[in-house]
């Protein structure tokens, strides 16, 4: 059987994301040989599966596709998440596009203190905060179930995701929270995309 | 042409800025902001913007009294003025996020979800005791007392807004002194000062802080109107900088 | 989307075993229709993936091959096993000192969306759903077995138990949650310790 049937089997059984470590852990493989195997599963899975691999963070869970939704609902309780009030929506597109990010870095872009918002968002299982810290303080990201929600494979399918998080503006703005060298190491991966 | 256009609710300054320069159908630019400065310091008055709120307001509100003051007199700069992010490269990337949540909001209620696989461990049957390792009285005695530490400062935020009102409170009185200082300058004699710059500029930022102030301690008043009296008696009516304060 | 892709989804979704005339329902396909998706999906399983359909008189489910058990094994008992996650932990702890208590108002004194953590909790026999329900809610607490395995009778012999579950911070917190006086008087007896 080869890496990605196995990878899947996991993905399948474990119901839960499960991060790219530990699928290494437990398949015995390095994680650049999982990483290869994921990229093959979700392909595949692209290609002719009414489910699909979803991703965040270098965490992976297996979903079914948004085109089937209409039918999945008649099997299944759907959660309703209800609306979003304006303020969430804000706060929760910067935070898909620009996350993970601190308490005051997503304050210096909506201008305005945040804190009952995360909390809001928190309960609401849209938001998490993440285990890694930045200067010493938390950093918060979407979740799973708001990429569910939104039938996304991943944060990258967001409209000009590129772009958004990429922009030089925010980066120069943040950097003036963060004005280490430190700090800026810490960023995530996508930062490189930055024009 | 009379705009019709209301501004009925705003969820914090940037919003409200970006929806008052929308609402002009300007480019976001110095020009537009000091355009819209005093209809921004208006709303923020006639709405009831959240105690724990209004640092943030003040902070927009000064600084669109800034770039107004700057448009006046280009070669007015003041230091304290000039840190943190340019408001209006913070305005232009607020509404590029502002513009991206209407398409997720619109994608949000597609309902064209995605669903985890379903879970059918909860029947009864599959319910066994596993004992677990870590939890010890030691541990969750304090885990509790972390949880309601947690929860302290959340209870506490209104009172907290309070006491920073009473700090700045304090500040103003302190400010009202050299503003008094200053008082015998008229408004107009003190912009137009080249040679006694220093005090043209002290006298600005205490009229700012002063500014800042009144919005901190009510809604109560005309406090612009006071400003004026306490400031400048004799300011021209038609003075486009003073306007900003009235 | 293709028929065996949407029939791919739903089994996925609901999770348990599914009838013929239950996905011919859900689709609005003919059972002949149903059949040969099924045969094609099926197949493609067969070919490439790490799970497979498996067929019981007319019911359909989908399950790990069995070349992937090895692998799944480990995921499951981590699932079941090993140490809580601090999350885990803190949940616990809060029932244990305030329950019962229903969903909301765990989420509410923790701040994080409680869903899968509670899951979780009742699969390992910590936590359990009480009979009676507060605002339409069910109600949890911490099992006898949990009590037992702490050393406890009861969990009034929890350290600092009075003191900490009556304390204001988290009185104060639930109170947001019921605003109106009727739903104060559903709060647990041992509201009364509050000092």
């Amino acid at each position: 059987m080869n890496l990605d049937q196995i990878l899947e089997a996991i993905l399948f059984a474990s119901g839960r994301p499960l991060g790219l470590r530990k699928l290494s852990e437990i398949t015995e493989a390095s994680t650049e040989e999982v990483e290869s195997a994921l990229e093959e599963l979700s392909q595949r899975l692209e290609a002719s599966s009414g489910i699909m691999l979803q991703e965040y963070g270098h965490n992976f869970e297996l979903v079914t596709k948004p085109n089937a939704a209409e039918a999945v609902k008649k099997v299944v309780k759907d959660d309703e998440q209800g609306e979003l009030t304006r303020a969430s929506l804000e706060a929760l597109t910067i935070l898909a596009y620009r996350g993970p990010m601190t308490r005051p870095e997503l304050e210096q872009v909506r201008g305005i203190q945040s804190t009952m918002i995360l909390r809001n968002l928190m309960i609401r299982g849209l938001v998490e905060q993440k285990d890694d810290e930045r200067l010493g303080q938390p950093t918060y990201a979407v979740t799973f179930d708001f990429l569910k929600h939104l039938g996304l494979s991943s944060v990258k399918d967001l409209p000009d995701y590129e772009v958004l998080r990429g922009h030089a503006a925010i980066s120069d703005m943040l950097e003036q929270l963060n004005p280490t060298s430190e700090a800026k190491a810490d960023l995530p991966a996508a930062d490189s995309l930055n024009v | 042409m009379a705009y019709t256009v209301q501004i009925e609710h705003f969820e914090g300054p940037l919003d409200l800025l970006l929806q008052l320069v929308e609402r002009d159908e300007l480019a976001i630019n110095k020009i537009s902001l000091a355009r819209v400065a005093d209809q921004f310091v208006q709303y923020m008055q006639s709405d009831h913007v959240p105690a724990e709120e209004m640092a943030d307001f003040l902070l927009v509100a000064s600084k669109l009294v800034y770039i107004k003051s700057q448009l006046l007199l280009p070669d007015f700069k003041d230091e304290q003025m000039e840190e943190g992010p340019d408001l209006e490269a913070q305005l232009r990337q607020y509404q590029m996020f502002v513009n991206a949540s209407r398409d997720l909001d619109a994608a949000w209620k597609t309902g064209a979800k995605s669903f985890e696989r379903g879970s059918v461990i909860m029947r009864k049957r599959e319910i066994k005791f596993v004992p677990p390792v870590n939890a010890n009285l030691d541990v969750m005695q304090d885990l509790m007392k972390k949880v309601i530490a947690r929860l302290e400062p959340i209870i506490k935020m209104p009172k907290a807004a309070i006491k920073r009102a009473v700090s700045i409170h304090e500040r103003i009185d302190d400010l009202f002194k050299r503003i008094k200082m200053h008082a015998k300058m008229s408004f107009r004699h003190f912009l137009k000062d080249a040679t006694h710059k220093e005090d043209a500029i002290v006298s600005f930022l205490a009229l700012l802080e002063l500014v800042k102030q009144r919005f901190v301690v009510v809604n109560q008043g005309d406090l612009f109107h006071d400003i004026d009296i306490k400031i400048s008696p004799d300011a021209p009516e038609r003075d486009p900088l003073a306007e900003s304060f009235v």
